[in-house]
């Protein structure tokens, strides 16, 4: 199935992408498409114990289930206000 | 003028017309308000001993959105008396400028004091916002909270901010 | 425009030049602020169950500019990063108008709440000022805290209120 | 000696002035000022407890000597904010 991956941040200025398009395996998860995504760009992975993840623009937990069609986003820690 | 109670984009913020929008919604609900507190995040011109030339601020936006109403939610269950407006900016920001605005207003100040101070611990650990600091001599991002909506010791600590 | 940082009289409070002149003053001191919060007290119309019509509000002007001075002079002893402005109205006051802005600006914003919080509990405690509130059958003066600007409890009650 | 009396709030209500002029005994002081207004107006003596007060426009204690030409306030419990 085709996802939409979206990174922000400074995961973006490592991938050099604020948006990517990926195939993933059906009944992926959340963090199988993080791992996946380390694959290519092993850069990320000193993100991992930090993260933050979304799914269709809502929190979700690296063990939630990715759908056709998801846009699945990864979040580094956040410094708004 | 009427804007959102909650918003996120990159036109200055208007906290005259924030407060105003408060004021009206919902009509004669702030008759009853005696207390009104504003809280403005603005750009300080030095950070960490570097001097600051200006801000980048990023944001996921839909997600940042259903942040800020689940942080309003957080502070009416917390204070029901408290109405909540929030406004953060995104782009470049010079120094001086505001990132964010949040006005809260109750019948009664201890309740608008808390939920405002609330509303910003909460937005500094839960809103998928970030910001690069351009310096002299170099840029980074920002990076601080661990955002987990679900992070319970992390509400906690921000209740305890709040003197609540 | 600029106004005095502390003052009382029955001109309509203005906000926007209440914090516009904080920013000025001294020159340059807001470009290292990250946090403004601004306290407003305004004219509730309902209070212990009576329909309130209007406020009059009556000072003793000059001890109350005394009181004001005194209490910038606590904030800052207890909180130096932070600048504080105050403003308070007197005479007849409509339903919604504000009677007291308080803004205070520090580069960070633990400071900042704690010292506008600790403005406004301290007003209420030592200002020589007096509201007669008019409400539907009769009017009555709000009596409240007894003045005395020594009280060291009255004091440590004002700094547990900012979470101090 | 001769100084002014400022009332405020209720006290001017009960005494229906904002402003006397008296003459008190020299050496005279801020309590005995007052005990000599709730003589000439019995219904201030209830406020005594609750009583702050000031010369010349600063907080001063009831034992604050008064001299001639100074102003002496009487402030029942404040409300401002």
């Amino acid at each position: 199935m085709r996802i939409t991956v979206r990174l922000f941040a400074r995961l973006r200025d490592l991938t050099g992408a604020a948006e990517l398009t990926r195939d993933v395996p059906a009944g992926a998860t959340v963090g199988q498409v993080w791992a996946q995504l380390t694959g290519e760009f092993p850069a990320l992975a000193a993100y991992g114990p930090s993260l933050s993840s979304a799914v269709n623009a809502d929190y979700a937990r690296m063990d939630a289930p990715v759908a056709d069609g998801d846009e699945v986003a990864f979040l580094p820690p956040v410094s708004g206000g | 003028m009427s804007v959102p109670l909650l918003a996120i984009g990159p036109a200055p913020i208007d906290v005259a017309a924030l407060a105003a929008t408060l004021a009206e919604e919902p009509a004669g609900r702030s008759l009853s308000d005696g207390a009104i507190v504003t809280f403005l995040g603005t750009v300080r011109n030095h950070n960490l001993g570097r001097a600051v030339q200006y801000l980048e601020y990023e944001a996921y936006e839909p997600l940042a959105l259903r942040a800020f109403e689940r942080i309003a939610a957080e502070a009416a269950d917390r204070w029901p008396s408290v109405r909540l407006a929030l406004h953060h900016r995104v782009g470049r920001l010079e120094i001086g400028e505001a990132s964010i605005a949040i006005v809260t207003a109750s019948p009664h100040r201890a309740e608008a004091f808390g939920a405002c101070r609330y509303a910003i611990e909460r937005v500094k650990q839960i809103a998928p916002i970030w910001k690069k600091e351009h310096f002299d001599g170099g840029d980074v991002w920002i990076e601080g909270a661990v955002a987990d909506p679900d992070d319970a010791t992390a509400r906690e600590e921000a209740y305890r901010r709040a003197c609540a």
